[in-house]
């Protein structure tokens, strides 16, 4: 019932925004609305502001190239495709981040310090470590598996990934109270049981949004490596290409940041299904 | 990635190579792809595969890391880097003709590099710049003279008019403004509507596209010598198959993978047969003296925004070495292939809404 | 005024006992933090004999957590000696010698009551058909056996104060520490809590040793009720509450004999005679 | 975009009879040595690195070394300190117009709870979309000669997780205070200011913590799709185009900086936010 | 037992002064949820004078809180009259005609002790000159006139509930409403407040509407103690505890009056009368 309202009320919530966008198109000036010399409200042309039909039936329209295919299905095929390398960068950027929680959980000097880098390596901007990446991971050559570009692209999702669930996953490996703790003790058990009795238990409330978090942050990180590096196949390099056609197709480049938004919200969803499985580990919790 | 590689199952003897090209599959690369596609590599015993790059991929220094073995960038950006230590080698000149220009709207009145004065000028950046500061600075237009701006992906800027002057190659962006509608009158903007500033025409045009190779296995490994050699021969014959056959040319380039519309990727093969053909220089890949000279004095001579200059002295010797682009070319001409294009007519293309 | 002065024995000793369950004695315990240093217990003899209850009372702050923590080696005294069985502290703990329970329940909310209460036996690899047995056998105990599939947060204050209880009573530890146990709960409750302790305690034979601030409470409970004065936290008295022949039932809390113990408390506590007899909590 | 992770919102009301005892005291010496650690930490690293990349010879565009970029910074520190003042300017500027477009999405998010509903699939989008995707039609939409753009782009990463910490802190007004605001007749208007926006306070300073980096990373990737020139992003890349790596690494350090800047200003705020409100966030 | 009878009275008349600062008839407040309904009061009938000091005392979930908020209008009942100083109790509270005490202080932990006696002057426009007199004039009364700038959490639970006693009588109400103001307290502590409560409300000569779990603290206080049960939440008994001619000091605490009267609520309380005459308070 009150599902039922909530999904009802936020379909309502995008259609207000829909009935936002062109009543503000039709009613604005194609120059904007200007605040001093500041534009303050967007332009209003076909060009800035496609009319949101126009973006929904260009995706039903030959996306060009190829295979003809219309645009919906290639930008879904981008979408499987950044999914997947985002998948990768989670998956790694979760046990970088978990045992960087570990590390900084069990020993304080390391807490003391790693985290003051772990914050700072959040301050580095993507677009000078893509490429570097890139050609670090060149040199790499295992047996007859040879690093490529994809490969790149995961461990830039991962650097973004890993950052909320070690933060996250520190302060849940210490949400136990210290009565817990305390009891821990007088059961003369040491670290490792502490852990996986108690402390990983306890962390669950803390870890499923870092999860969640982390999961954006690698779709993030694989958008933005596949722009830098120019990696084919995803999202990132749509935006790039779709962007040259703007001036002719205006609809065109839309249809990337849909595609985008899709891949983070079916990876959001994936984490509140891993919520859902994990559901004893958080009676604890206050109603959210 | 499909198109990527050429090799196939049996062939274990075809020496594996690896081409970084300067941005994303287009027909900039028309030559490339087309060698790859008619088999010209295979036959020189070369299983080539070709790396597309991407903004922040600076082909000279992939090639430098030894990550691949040929890289195609514009003279003046390997000209910095060599400077600053990449030992490469321009091993062939494929474009002889800038494709750069600055364009403008007719109403904005910007017929040469000196009424950019005052104006919001647009420009790439990543080295791509460096023909309009030489215009500028030869029509006596300091660079705090304009606004630069640093253009995107896109051409909305300019068609917004947000950007008096933009810069735009015209194998691809003076397309993407040719494919736009005409809000005022519903049409396609038409090439009447537009100044163009070729630096051709100013004289400040530098060398763009070449194939650049790695200097210090050029001077020590026999093999890569021979197979440069091979490498330059076979996208020579790619580049006349793109040539003669434009638009056979630019459906290769689609089909490896390029989101180009049909006639956008047959107008950019189309301009840079112009770029090519005909050749003046003793055949497709050979260097004038006096472009590359140009080039290098521009490099020297010319300050960006912050008053750095490319290159402070001139290139090393090993800059270039058109050895083996000779020899490719005699081989060619022995084969009986035309490496010069005397007779070169462009196609004429129609642009599409949207480079459809 | 004589009640009190006969029940009243100003030393611990009670070490006529083989060996103490507890021997306590001089110890000290200093806290020191940037802000200067706290002693919060200072020169603290106590001994408790195998099976024996005493209660710690005192105001707030006087050391009576920190003295149940040092027994249950959570906490390492500044000097002194301190002896569990006989054995150090640790060793004790490591023995598994006690159970602890504290003013929070603390259960683990995602474990099920029994899950809970067969923690420390699973901790300590105990059969699996042992453990089932034991914990059945404890939710009996404590009168929760149709909730044994509950998670704690179906459960109310008190009755998941009871499962901390059968939990600190799972290993059947021959010295049980509780810090407070019953400071959340609400009168009835409360009092329905002793009775059961009083048994279990019984059943049992374990030896207690129990902090609380209620002074009816302690009497109730105890053999004998440590009275403790803070800053730096000491014992300042030790009263006999516990008369030859009296059983710990409903009917002592209306006893006269009760009242003249928690009037003798009162007055260990308050450090002043009452003004009457009777000393009576007040609360 | 990057968010820390949220907690489970506080428990309402401290239990009765908490223990007196701090449940962690802080060891003397612990602030010496959370300066002291990380500096160490960082020295030994870079030093290997220098040592690294001396040692065997590498090249700069595989990894320059930290005495080239150091010297490139001397060098070229004018160059650094304008455009981290120019991209600066538009994180900041974001980071305000985000933050108070966040505020007062949040507050009437909290009173009209069909608000929060509506807004929900706008947030989950926005939370999880790369906002640099945006920039393209952003600089389309307002103009590709202006900082609005970029301004925009740093304003929309700051947006989610400062609009989800107040919206949750809005929510965190204990049942005490309601009832105390109600029973003396307060003013909705009143019992915003003396009670919830208080209460909420340290959880949207928590948000700002979080928003002040990503504003700073947010500004500079923007201008890689364009704009007037001068700040880091752009630096960054042109020196990294011309191969001169040591040069683009000190662009790099000067965002660094920048980034922390803006991340210990706003935990400082933090801080002095949170001074009395024990157990609030983070 | 004849004590007991003899201050029993069963039905609350007290109806006699002009207009009663509460008066209730016939109250009903039910609860309805997914879960079913509760009933937490059924046909409550009380009246309480004009400087009347009145507690309700019952276990848990007798409906006590449910009462006081309802007087305090911060609740609707479901059926019945209430009325405070003979208005509407939305009037009375927009009227500002009470104050009121939680058991958590609740105070603002982002305001300074001053600060936070000073808000309801604040949110009532009242001139910043009389503010600062009023709040002076307050934490002297509660004895915290050196932690006027100090924050919330720089200061005791005893010392916190002080400064949310002063906040209630800011504004010097005709009533005051307190719920288990003390039940956070240590004894020692709780005692002093008791204490000081008696000096305020006697000086103030307010009406008090007092919440509490314990008898004797009911019984030290009170002039009647209006005695509850659960399910529904009824008043099963109104005892009058005050005597003429008592003072409400220390030495009342051990009088034998107030042990009786403490007897007589016990018994109210418990259903049956105790084994001994002397009821005694079990915590
Ligand atoms: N870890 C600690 N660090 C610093 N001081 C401490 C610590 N633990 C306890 N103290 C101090 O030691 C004294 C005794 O504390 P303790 O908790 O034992 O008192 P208590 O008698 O249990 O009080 P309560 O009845 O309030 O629980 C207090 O003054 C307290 O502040
Ligand atoms: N908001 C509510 N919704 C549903 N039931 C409620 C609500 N408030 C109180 N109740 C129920 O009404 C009854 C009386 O509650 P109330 O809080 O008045 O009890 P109390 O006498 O104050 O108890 P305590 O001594 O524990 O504070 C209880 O059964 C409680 O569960
Ligand atoms: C960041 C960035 N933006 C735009 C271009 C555009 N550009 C400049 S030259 C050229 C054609 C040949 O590749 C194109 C598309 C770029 N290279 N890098
Ligand atoms: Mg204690
Ligand atoms: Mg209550």
């Amino acid at each position: 019932m009150t599902r039922v309202r909530s999904w009802g009320l936020g379909l309502l919530g995008l259609v207000v925004l829909g009935v936002v966008w062109e009543v503000y198109k039709a009613v604005g000036p194609d120059a904007g609305v200007k605040l001093g010399d500041r534009l303050v409200l967007p332009r209003t042309s076909d060009r800035a502001m496609p009319h949101l039909w126009d973006i929904a039936s260009r995706l039903t329209e030959p996306a060009l190239g190829r295979s003809g295919a219309p645009l919906w299905e290639v930008v879904g095929q981008a979408c499987l495709f950044t999914l997947k390398i985002a998948a990768i960068g989670w998956v790694v950027g979760v046990v970088v981040g978990l045992l960087l929680a570990l590390l900084m959980q069990r020993f304080r000097l390391a807490e003391a310090a790693v985290l003051p880098w772990v914050v700072l390596s959040q301050t580095v901007p993507l677009i000078a470590i893509a490429p570097l990446v890139r050609r670090w991971g060149s040199q790499l050559r295992i047996g007859s598996w040879a690093w490529d570009s994809q490969d790149s692209v995961a461990v830039i999702a991962a650097y973004l990934a890993f950052f909320p669930v070690a933060v996250g996953m520190l302060r849940g490996l210490k949400a136990p109270d210290a009565t817990h703790l305390d009891l821990m003790r007088t059961y003369g058990v040491g670290w490792r049981t502490t852990l996986l009795r108690l402390r990983l238990p306890a962390s669950v409330p803390f870890l499923l949004p870092a999860l969640r978090l982390a999961a954006a942050a690698a779709v993030i990180g694989t958008v933005v490596a596949e722009v830098s590096i120019g990696l084919r196949g995803g999202i990132g390099r749509l935006v790039i290409e779709y962007a040259q056609a703007a001036g002719g197709d205006p609809a065109k480049p839309w249809a990337p940041i849909l595609g985008a938004i899709v891949v983070g919200l079916v990876a959001a969803g994936f984490v509140a299904l891993l919520g859902l499985s994990l559901k004893t580990y958080r009676r604890g919790e206050v109603g959210a | 990635a499909p198109g990527a590689s050429a090799s196939g199952s049996g062939e274990a003897s075809l020496t594996p190579v690896k081409l970084q090209l300067q941005w994303v599959a287009q027909a900039q690369f028309a030559g490339y792809y087309a060698a790859l596609d008619q088999g010209y590599y295979k036959e020189q015993g070369l299983d080539v595969s070709i790396v597309e790059g991407g903004p922040d991929i600076v082909p000279q220094d992939v090639l430098s890391a030894g990550d691949v073995d040929y890289a195609i960038s514009w003279v003046p950006k390997v000209l910095g880097s060599i400077e600053k230590g990449a030992k490469i080698t321009n091993v062939a000149q494929i474009f002889e003709r800038s494709g750069t220009t600055q364009i403008s709207f007719k109403s904005k009145g910007i017929t040469s590099p000196a009424d950019l004065k005052g104006k919001n000028v647009g420009s790439w950046g990543y080295g791509n710049e460096w023909e309009l500061f030489a215009g500028m600075q030869k029509a006596g237009v300091a660079v705090g003279d304009i606004k630069l701006v640093q253009q995107a992906f896109d051409m909305n800027g300019f068609l917004a008019g947000d950007i008096d002057a933009a810069q735009a190659m015209t194998y691809n962006e003076y397309a993407q403004v040719l494919e736009s509608e005409n809000p005022d009158t519903g049409q396609l903007y038409t090439p009447a509507d537009l100044n163009v500033i070729s630096w051709n025409d100013v004289g400040t045009n530098m060398l763009q596209d070449a194939i650049w190779a790695n200097s210090e296995k050029l001077s020590s490994d026999t093999a890569y010598q021979d197979q440069t050699t091979k490498f330059i021969k076979a996208s020579i014959k790619g580049w006349v198959y793109a040539r003669d056959n434009a638009q056979a040319a630019a459906d290769v380039v689609t089909n490896a993978g390029s989101q180009l519309g049909k006639s956008h990727q047959l107008w950019q093969t189309n301009e840079v047969n112009k770029l090519i053909w005909p050749s003046t220089s003793g055949g497709i890949g050979m260097i004038s003296d006096v472009a590359w000279s140009r080039t290098v004095g521009i490099a020297k001579g010319t300050k960006n925004e912050t008053g750095a200059t490319i290159i402070s002295a001139d290139p090393p010797e090993t800059a270039k070495n058109m050895t083996y682009v000779e020899k490719a070319l005699t081989e060619l001409k022995s084969e009986g292939v035309d490496v010069e294009g005397k007779g070169f007519t462009p196609v004429t293309v129609t642009l599409e809404k949207g480079g459809a | 005024m004589t009640a009190a002065e006969t029940r009243t024995s100003t030393t611990a000793t009670h070490a006529s006992a083989p060996t103490p369950a507890v021997h306590v004695a001089g110890l000290d315990r200093v806290f020191t933090s940037k802000q200067g240093s706290v002693t919060a217990l200072s020169g603290v003899d106590l001994d408790v004999a195998p099976g024996e209850f005493v209660s710690l009372i005192g105001p707030s702050g006087c050391g009576k957590s920190t003295l149940l923590r040092l027994i249950g080696d959570l906490d390492q005294a500044t000097s002194g000696t301190l002896e569990v069985f006989g054995k150090r502290a640790r060793q004790a703990r490591l023995d598994q010698d006690y159970g602890i329970a504290f003013q929070q329940a603390g259960l683990l909310p995602w474990r099920t009551v029994a899950k809970n209460i067969e923690l420390p036996l699973a901790l300590h690899k105990v059969g699996k058909a042992d453990r089932e047995a034991r914990v059945r056998e404890l939710v009996e105990l404590i009168g929760l056996g149709d909730f044994a599939g509950s998670y704690p947060d179906q459960l109310s204050g008190g009755m998941q104060q009871r499962v901390a209880i059968a939990r600190a009573l799972a290993e059947r530890p021959r010295l049980l520490l509780m810090d407070e146990p019953f400071g959340a709960l609400d009168e009835m409750t409360r009092e329905r809590m002793q009775n059961e302790l009083v048994r279990i305690s019984a059943e049992t034979g374990a030896a207690v040793v129990f902090v609380t601030h209620s002074i009816p409470e302690a009497v109730f409970l105890s053999d004998r009720v440590v009275v403790m004065s803070p800053r730096p936290g000491r014992i300042v008295d030790v009263v006999d509450v516990r008369l030859p022949g009296t059983g710990r039932d409903d009917a002592l809390r209306e006893d006269q004999a009760f009242f003249d113990a928690v009037a003798a408390v009162r007055e260990a506590l308050h450090g002043a005679p009452p003004p009457a007899a009777r000393g009576v909590e007040n609360r | 975009m990057t968010a820390t992770a949220e907690a489970p919102a506080p428990v309402d009301g401290v239990p009765a009879g908490t223990p007196t005892v701090p449940s962690r005291v802080l060891a003397p010496g612990r602030s010496a040595l959370t300066v002291a650690a990380p500096i160490a930490l960082g020295v030994v690293l870079v030093g290997l690195w220098q040592l690294l990349v001396t040692a065997l010879d590498i090249d700069p565009y595989v990894v320059p070394a930290p005495s080239a970029i150091l010297a490139e910074l001397g060098d070229n520190l004018g160059s650094v300190t304008s455009g981290a003042l120019h991209t600066g300017a538009n994180a900041l500027l974001g980071l305000v117009i985000g933050t108070v477009v966040a505020v007062v999405a949040a507050v009437l998010a909290s009173v009209v709870k069909v608000l929060d509903s509506l807004a929900a699939p706008v947030v989950a989008a926005l939370s999880v979309m790369p906002i640099v995707a945006l920039a393209p039609v952003l600089y389309t939409l307002y103009g590709a000669s202006v900082e609005t753009a970029r301004v925009l782009v740093a304003a929309l990463a700051v947006l989610i997780p400062v609009y989800v910490n107040t919206l949750r802190g809005l929510r965190q007004t204990r049942a005490v205070h309601r009832d105390l605001m109600r029973a003396y007749a307060a003013t909705p208007a009143q019992q915003q200011w003396a009670v919830t926006l208080p209460t909420a306070a340290p959880y949207l300073f928590t948000g700002l913590r979080i928003a002040s980096s990503l504003a700073v990373i947010s500004a500079l990737v923007a201008e890689y799709f364009g704009g007037p020139i001068g700040g880091l992003g752009k630096s960054i890349t042109s020196a990294a185009s011309s191969s001169n790596y040591p040069l683009a690494w000190a662009y790099v350090l000067g965002a660094i900086v920048l980034g922390l800047v803006f991340y210990c200003v706003a935990l400082l705020v933090e801080r002095v936010a949170t001074r009395h409100q024990p157990g609030a966030t983070t």
